[in-house]
């Protein structure tokens, strides 16, 4: 518990903060400060990571104050797998911007991009509930001031409605925290693993702070919002939320689940489950009604978050590890969708996915990019959606649980459907040539890179697992 | 040590034979004829010198295999067998001759980079699932044969073709679902999908006879869409709008091969044959089988489009396989696999000639063949040693699978396959022959649909020395059955292994 | 009733006015005001609940409600500054997919072009 | 000739028609390849008079392990029919004036050959079926060679019959490797007789060569191909190839291994009916290689019948296949004579005195056919006609009474052939140019008729050659010749009371008018029941009607979901949800 000199988890929050103060301040700047800082904060990631596999799980106090006063920074195989996501995601999204964001909305992008950041690696190091708000809280305000960045009415009211779901959902998570911190008094998480037990407070706040974050997660049928949203913000913000912001909240949910509220909350667990049934479901079809690519691309997050929420009823190590394999995976296809997405748009000025082929053919790298990410969210081989899909599967059948398999399966077969009738349409024959915006070839790549790795993810499934395990997050969830 | 290093690795430098160049050819500009080309045949050839080299070592008792943990306690496995070496020589050989038939034919027209990148991948796929090792890995390259073939079908993006992709996809993808399902279910079961000659589950599942049942049922329905067993046939018809190196593709070396070799792995490897039976299984499969030929060639009778014709034919030449495989007996194992490699010779040959009728004359209609033969005589006699061989007449191919398959079924005291196979005989002849009379004896019409001049022979010669090849193989496979090193032989020694403890 | 528990309740009852607020009303002003007025529902409650503790005195419940504080100022400046901007976009400060009923109840106002504006969106 | 050779020269047997064959495809050989074609058979020929008997060399390559071999049989067969290829492969430079149709026929005419002097030599049934499958399918291109609509009917009942054929002698040569669990043939026919399935393995086996060899009821191809083909092909098809189907018969049926009399009673009973058929039949015919089919018909009729005698007396069976080689060897000759002079009786170049010469030429072929004394065919006969006598059942009872009457019967048919091409015909329809080689051919052909009964070995043995015995076979002669004098004379006079003719084809008429077409109609019915759209867009629709509702569904459904009163109110009843579950998770 000693404070150590220097703290690589304080670096990684640290220096997007500054980050996003230097940007905010030397705007003209921001560009290159922005992606220097990128690299630089993977960079830190990368030797938090590198410590954390020969170490094992680290605590941290901050200033050597120590829970139950002070903050501390906990780290363990699954907060590093984010923080690791974060900054890979983080990183091509931020080269990528590079080249999409023009000088007058670059000046606000980067600011606001690093403050996000901070808030996620904040987010995924915090050890305690209030900080949890705090930060959730904090990443809320900048995902909303990044999605009003497109401007227009579209985007400024799906801004809107977006900042009242979270600072509604984060409100009812506060009510939970004060509810729990008067049962227990403490907001450790680890101290209130040791002490929670179920009183009615207890499920009260479990209630609140359930319902709360799935508000901000968009489990169905509280997804509404997300489509607007997600859809009329620019290419990279839309990555940004879509791969990383939602599973944020995901993450809390995940880790109260996990410590506070694992006891035998079964009938819960179930009503979770099959609201994550009903969203893949839901979701799915209205992806496969959609007209525009990006509002597709929205509607898919929507069906996959559903997956992750079939883990709480099956409950074991192996579920858990899938579900937070899904998510991984998801995080890096749903990026490298919705970049290619945002090239498609820059180069044919449009998205209506019917009139996809007088694009798609002459950008074959972006139709690459979203084709190998759509087969990672089909759960086709080789890709990341295969491996957490096999994994879950192999969970519910084990757990004789089958329904969930049905639902994992026209899940799947839903997601064919929309992805395939995107691609589909590339290859129709365009006699009509298009006027064509030229699409800077580092955005191209910055998406097939985020493919590539979700495809990768489903070879290399093993280190990931492994790094899974570092501190035993699922320990006390497991059969 | 550097041989045991070439143990492990030849297998994926089989692999990577197809798959490097290919992804070399999505990066070529449309113009560059000459490097694609390069490319496309030097990694077709440098496949075959590796597989003869494979052949070879397993021969000479070397043991190859590839291991890459996939998950704990999962690996992807990359092995040579008996077995798989049938189905890679098949699909390496063939795919050479493809890929000269290929560049002839789509000489000029538009993403060709992309058409040979896809075309590599395929290939690689499905050599993927030949050298499989497990059903985990057989798994992934079967899905992913599935999503590279989808390019190619739709390749020509008209509304036929893009609408062939679609119901391509819905049958496969859910058909890749059910596989899914199936593996993993038996993985937890089983707690490993390796496959081992004479069947795994038998040895490590005890009781769970209904699951292992509904088991079974999910991994045929899962290959057999691939295979176009009966009720999951729907979308091999429609996959011939695609173009003929395509169609040659998908029913002879890759897509429709693959299922069928599935089914293979399933009864043999997985379940084991006797275990099979022993869960009453494999009767009902190779009725399924029998029902699929004669319900394919009376399809086939009706059919005027010529490649319409062929894929029906397909529906129920494969179902051969099946039916070899699902009779219990080495027999009629025998005469199983070896039609895999038969009818891929066979039916490749039948489709670089429709092709060429296409391609050369503009002709795709079976009523539009009138005098054909004149025309083009050397296309439509290698058409000829197609179709005969498909009937299943001696010397050709098809009659020493046929020969096999009969013989088989009676030593399995399985009387009724017989008639099946005269039925089914009699139908092929009753859809080939009047082919055949149109072509050779019935006067020309004044004009072709839309024909192209190349001189003195009759079409360019890359379209024409493929059905030629293919012809002759098809013609000297049957002829010399019994030859050192030819399928049948090899197919006998596999079905030693299959048989003997 | 000891005041402990009076407060207590007094915030939750705040947090549900609020929440009730927040749901009726189309306009984005008044949300906002519902946002603020269930913040300072839960203030209110976190205060009370931490006095009622054995531990005569707490500091970290007023460590939280200060951080708390904060944080609302900030949101309700970035949403009344995105009202804004909102309304000077599309001339209504009401969240899209609003109902016409809901738009006539909450703002007599309201120009019926914009109702049917709205209503062709829906449609 | 020593063992060395064996295998070349029966390889060469088969190999040489169909080397050249293809060379006569390929356009640079075509000129060379049509010097060598017409003797293409003259190795075989050479092979069958030298070669001893009894040798047999094994192919491990070929197929399943093929053997090839030349015992006593093969001999006979392979004599004949090689000298009628040979006979008529000569016949045809003369037959086709240009060489662009002579090429074309002459490989169809090489292919069939490959397949019929193969079939000879072949030493198991793989291989046999092979060469059988060749010249079945080879024949097509004979038939319907003229490409009249005559030919090409033909062409198509006879394709359908010998796919059928074809698929029937499948299953049966399956049947029968696994019975005998080996393919050669010696080996087939003494596991043949204790087979379980040989009946079934029997019965497909006469159908599917009878198909060939003509047998009552799968004949009707036989009078529809005969005269379409061009005279050469007739020629074979009926002297040679007809053969082959009864040669598949005596190499792989179980004969003189053990009594059948239940088949013997059925193939014999066929084969009586076949000859009196087929001649009555063949008497109502106006075309002379029309009357000639039938005629073959009613020949292979005898030899069926013989082969029934063979079911019924194993023990005679050495002696009845002497029989029938006999039979066989003089009726492929004399039927091939018939069948070349007919073109050269009335075709336009031939002169005068020549078209006399040839009637007489004719007249002997015929006579021999009839069994006339000192023919090759009262030979055959009489072999026949011993065994029948020495076999005591009812139904060689009735062979032995009516063999005789079947003289008589050929003998009419004759009679009415000689009449069909007597020379006031001068309706000629083939030009015959380069008449030298068909005289030549002819002439070889005719001699050789003539001369077979002085090297057919039984003749002195069997004293055949007694006054008595000659009378025996002069008087179905007489009388058949004095009948259709009688006839002649009162039809000429217009006192013949008879006019109906059956068309000929005779049985299949009614198949092909009524049966195939209501057959044909309720399949193209229910296929179209089964497969077109009708049923199918009803399904579709109703789909469609589902999918418009869920679409409405989906819209309503989503739209409401935006409405922030509606979301949030979602909010607050999910909230409850979850209290009301912990609630019960803790009381």
């Amino acid at each position: 518990m000693l404070a150590q000199s220097f703290s690589w988890q304080v670096t990684v929050i640290i220096l997007p903060l500054v980050a996003a103060l230097l940007c905010f301040m030397l705007p003209k700047w921001g560009r290159w400060l922005g992606l220097v800082m990128a690299f630089a904060i993977t960079g830190s990631v990368i030797v938090l990571a590198y410590q954390v596999m020969n170490q094992g799980a680290l605590r941290y106090a901050v200033g050597g104050w120590g829970a139950p006063l002070g903050i501390d920074l906990y780290v363990d195989g699954l907060s590093l797998l984010m923080l690791m996501v974060v900054a890979l995601v983080g990183l091509v999204v931020s080269v990528y911007s590079m080249a999409y964001f023009k000088a007058g909305k670059a000046v606000h992008f980067w600011p606001l991009w690093m403050l996000l950041w901070t808030a996620m690696n904040a987010l995924f190091l915090s050890a305690d509930i209030f900080n949890l708000y705090v930060t959730l809280e904090l990443l809320g305000l900048a995902a909303v001031a990044l999605v009003a960045l497109a401007g227009g009415v579209d985007a400024l009211g799906a801004a809107m409605r977006y900042l009242l779901v979270s600072l509604l959902g984060s409100l009812c998570y506060l009510l939970g925290v004060a509810l729990l911190y008067h049962s227990f008094g403490t907001v450790d998480i680890a101290l209130l693993a040791e002490r929670v037990e179920s009183t009615p407070a207890v499920w009260a706040a479990m209630a609140l702070m359930t319902v709360g974050l799935l508000f901000k997660t968009a489990l169905f049928p509280l997804h509404f919002w997300l489509p607007p949203a997600h859809a009329s913000a620019p290419a990279p913000v839309s990555a940004l939320l879509s791969a990383l912001v939602v599973k944020a909240s995901f993450y809390i949910l995940l880790r109260l689940w996990l410590e506070v509220f694992s006891q035998d909350s079964t009938a819960a667990a179930q009503l979770l489950g099959v609201l994550g049934a009903a969203a893949v479901l839901w979701g799915g079809v209205q992806a496969l009604r959609q007209t525009r690519l990006k509002m597709l691309i929205a509607y898919s997050t929507v069906s996959q978050i559903g997956y992750l929420f079939l883990v709480f009823p099956l409950a074991s190590l192996m579920a858990w590890q899938a579900g937070l394999y899904l998510l991984l995976s998801h995080a890096l296809a749903k990026a490298a969708m919705f970049l290619a997405a945002g090239n498609i748009l820059c180069f044919g000025g449009h998205d209506r996915i019917a009139d996809l082929d007088r694009v798609a053919q002459r950008l074959p790298l972006s139709l690459t990019a979203f084709a190998l990410a759509g087969v990672s969210s089909m759960g086709l081989p080789f890709s990341g959606g295969f491996i957490g899909k096999w994994m879950l599967l192999d969970a519910a059948l084990q757990s004789g649980q089958w329904w969930w398999v049905a639902v994992i399966i026209v899940g799947g077969l839903l997601a064919a459907a929309y992805i395939f009738n995107v691609i589909g349409h590339s290859f129709t024959r365009a006699e009509i040539s298009h006027e064509a915006k030229p699409v800077p070839a580092i955005m191209e790549w910055s998406a097939l890179v985020l493919a590539l790795a979700a495809v990768l993810m489903g070879l290399f499934a093993s280190w990931p697992l492994a790094v899974m395990d570092i501190g035993a997050p699922f320990g006390g969830g497991g059969s | 040590m550097y041989a045991i290093n070439w143990d492990v690795w030849l297998p994926l430098c089989i692999l990577a034979s197809s798959l490097l160049p290919g992804l070399l050819i999505f990066f070529l500009p449309e113009e560059r004829v000459v490097m694609r080309t390069l490319l496309n045949l030097g990694g077709a050839s440098l496949k075959l010198v590796l597989v003869g080299i494979l052949i070879w070592g397993v021969f000479n008792g070397h043991h190859y295999e590839f291991r890459f943990s996939l998950l704990p306690g999962l690996d992807l496995v990359l092995r040579a067998d008996a077995l798989s070496l049938l189905f890679v020589a098949l699909s390496a050989v063939l795919w050479l001759i493809t890929t000269v038939y290929a560049i002839g034919y789509l000489e000029g027209s538009p993403h060709r980079s992309r058409f040979f990148g896809f075309f590599s991948l395929c290939v690689t796929a499905t050599v993927g699932v030949a050298l499989a090792g497990n059903l985990m890995t057989f798994l992934l390259f079967f899905e992913m044969l599935t999503l590279v073939t989808y390019p190619l079908i739709v390749h020509r993006g008209t509304q036929e073709a893009r609408r062939a992709g679609r119901i391509y996809l819905a049958y496969t993808v859910a058909g890749g679902t059910s596989l899914l399902v199936g593996t993993v279910w038996l993985y937890g079961l089983a707690g490993s999908l390796e496959f081992t000659s004479q069947g795994f589950v038998a040895d490590l599942v005890t009781g769970h006879r209904v699951e292992l049942v509904i088991i079974f049922v999910l991994l045929i329905a899962g290959v057999g869409v691939k295979a176009a067993l009966l009720p999951l046939h729907g979308w091999l018809p429609q996959a011939m709008v695609a173009a003929a190196p395509v169609s040659a593709l998908l029913h002879a070396v890759a897509v429709v091969k693959a299922g069928a070799f599935g089914i293979v792995r399933v009864v043999y490897d997985v379940y084991g044959i006797d275990f099979a039976v022993s869960l009453g299984v494999a009767l009902p499969l190779a009725i399924l089988a029998a029902v699929t030929i004669l319900y394919g060639s009376v399809r086939a009778l009706f059919q005027d489009d010529l490649k319409r014709r062929l894929a029906f034919s397909t529906v129920s030449q494969v179902s051969y396989i099946v039916l070899g495989t699902a009779i219990v007996g080495p027999v009629a194992a025998v005469g199983g696999l070896v039609h895999l490699v038969h009818q891929g010779v066979m039916k490749i040959t039948l489709f670089f000639c429709a092709g060429n009728l296409a391609e050369t004359l503009g002709v795709h209609k079976i009523s539009e063949m009138d005098g054909v033969g004149r025309r083009m005589p050397w296309t439509m006699a290698a058409f000829t040693i197609g179709a005969f061989g498909m009937i299943g007449a001696p010397p050709m191919a098809g009659f020493i699978s046929k020969w096999y398959l009969g013989l088989g079924a009676l030593e399995a005291g399985q009387g009724w396959v017989v008639p099946v196979l005269v039925g089914s005989s009699l139908l092929n002849a009753a859809y080939f022959l009047p082919v055949l009379y149109r072509a050779w004896f019935k006067v020309p019409a004044a004009s072709w649909p839309a024909e192209r001049s190349f001189g003195r022979v009759e079409t360019s010669l890359a379209l024409l020395l493929p059905p030629l090849i293919t012809a002759f193989l098809s013609l000297l496979l049957g002829l010399l059955a019994s030859a050192p090193f030819s399928p049948l032989q090899w197919v006998r020694f596999i079905i030693t292994l299959e048989y003997v403890p | 009733m000891s005041s402990d528990l009076f407060y207590a309740l007094t915030g939750a009852s705040l947090f549900t006015l609020g929440l009730y607020a927040l749901i009726k009303h189309a306009h984005i002003l008044r949300k906002i005001l519902a946002i603020n007025v269930m913040g300072s529902g839960v203030f209110l409650l976190l205060v009370a609940l931490a006095a009622g503790g054995q531990q005569a005195f707490d500091p970290v419940p007023h460590a939280m409600v200060i951080t708390g504080i904060v944080v609302a100022i900030s949101a309700t400046a970035l949403a009344l500054a995105l009202m804004l901007r909102l309304r000077e976009a599309s001339g209504l400060a009401v969240l899209p997919d609003t109902s016409p009923e809901e738009l006539s109840e909450q703002l007599p106002e309201a120009p019926s072009d914009v109702a049917s504006k709205n209503n062709g969106k829906n449609a | 000739m020593n063992s060395a050779l064996t295998l070349p020269s029966l390889l060469l047997i088969p190999v040489l028609p169909l080397l050249l064959a293809i060379a006569l495809m390929l356009p640079p050989l075509r000129r060379f390849a049509l010097w060598f074609a017409p003797w293409a058979a003259l190795p075989a020929l050479v092979v069958s008079l030298l070669m001893v008997p009894g040798v047999s060399v094994e192919l491990p390559w070929l197929l399943f392990g093929s053997y090839l071999g030349f015992d006593e049989t093969a001999g006979v067969f392979l004599f004949f029919t090689a000298l009628l290829w040979l006979v008529a492969g000569v016949y045809s430079t003369g037959y086709f004036s240009e060489s662009c149709s002579r090429a074309w026929f002459l490989s169809w005419f090489l292919l069939a050959m490959a397949g019929n002097l193969g079939l000879i030599v072949a030493q198991d049934m793989v291989l046999f079926y092979t060469f059988f499958t060749l010249m079945s399918f080879a024949s097509y291109g004979l038939v319907i060679f003229q490409r009249t609509p005559e030919a090409l009917r033909a062409g198509r009942i006879y394709i359908i019959l010998a796919v059928l054929g074809e698929v029937m002698l499948f299953a049966a040569l399956v049947l029968a490797a696994r019975a005998a669990g080996s393919i050669e043939f010696v080996a087939v026919q003494s596991a043949l007789a204790e087979a379980a399935l040989r009946d079934w393995i029997i019965g497909l086996m006469l159908l599917g060569f009878g198909i060939k060899a003509g047998v009552i009821g799968l004949h009707v191809w036989l009078p529809l191909a005969h005269p379409v083909a061009p005279t050469p092909a007739s020629a074979v098809l009926s002297g040679a190839m007809i053969s082959a189907g009864l040669l598949g018969w005596l190499r792989v049926l179980p004969l003189g291994e053990l009594a059948l009399p239940g088949w013997g009673g059925v193939v014999l009973a066929a084969g009586l009916l076949a000859i009196f058929y087929a001649a009555f039949v063949g008497l109502l015919q106006r075309d002379a290689k029309t009357v000639l089919a039938y005629s073959s018909i009613s020949t292979m009729g005898v030899m069926t019948a013989a082969l029934g005698l063979g079911f019924i007396a194993p023990e005679n069976w050495p002696l009845i296949l002497a029989a029938i080689l006999v039979y066989a060897l003089q009726h492929g000759l004399a039927k091939a004579a018939l069948f070349l002079g007919v073109d050269m009786v009335t075709a336009a170049p031939v002169s005068k005195w020549q078209r006399y010469l040839l009637i007489a030429g004719l007249l002997l072929p015929a006579l021999s056919l009839a069994g006339a004394p000192m023919t090759s065919g009262m030979i055959a006969k009489y072999l026949l006609h011993v065994q029948a006598a020495s076999v005591a059942s009812f139904w060689a009872g009735w062979l032995q009474v009516l063999l005789p009457w079947s003289s008589v019967a050929t003998c009419l048919l004759m009679a009415r052939f000689l009449y069909l091409v007597w020379p006031r015909q001068r309706a000629g329809s083939v030009v015959v140019v380069k008449t030298r080689m068909m005289w030549l051919s002819w002439t070889v052909l005719f001699m050789v008729v003539v001369l077979s009964p002085g090297f057919l070995p039984f003749s002195a043995a069997e004293g055949l050659w007694l006054p008595e015995k000659l009378a025996g076979a002069l008087w179905p002669v007489v009388f058949a010749g004095g009948l259709a004098a009688v006839i002649y004379w009162l039809a000429k006079h217009g006192k013949w009371p008879f006019h109906f003719r059956i068309a000929s084809g005779d049985i299949l008429l009614p198949v092909e008018r009524v049966l195939w077409p209501v057959l044909h109609a309720m399949m193209l019915r229910s296929y179209r029941t089964l497969f077109k759209r009708r049923f199918l867009l009803s399904i579709y629709r109703r789909v469609g009607q589902c999918y418009s509702g869920l679409v409405f569904l989906l819209e309503a459904g989503e739209n409401g979901f935006r409405r922030w009163a509606v979301g949030a109110s979602l909010f607050l009843v999910l909230v409850m949800i979850f209290m009301f579950l912990a609630w019960q998770i803790i009381f």
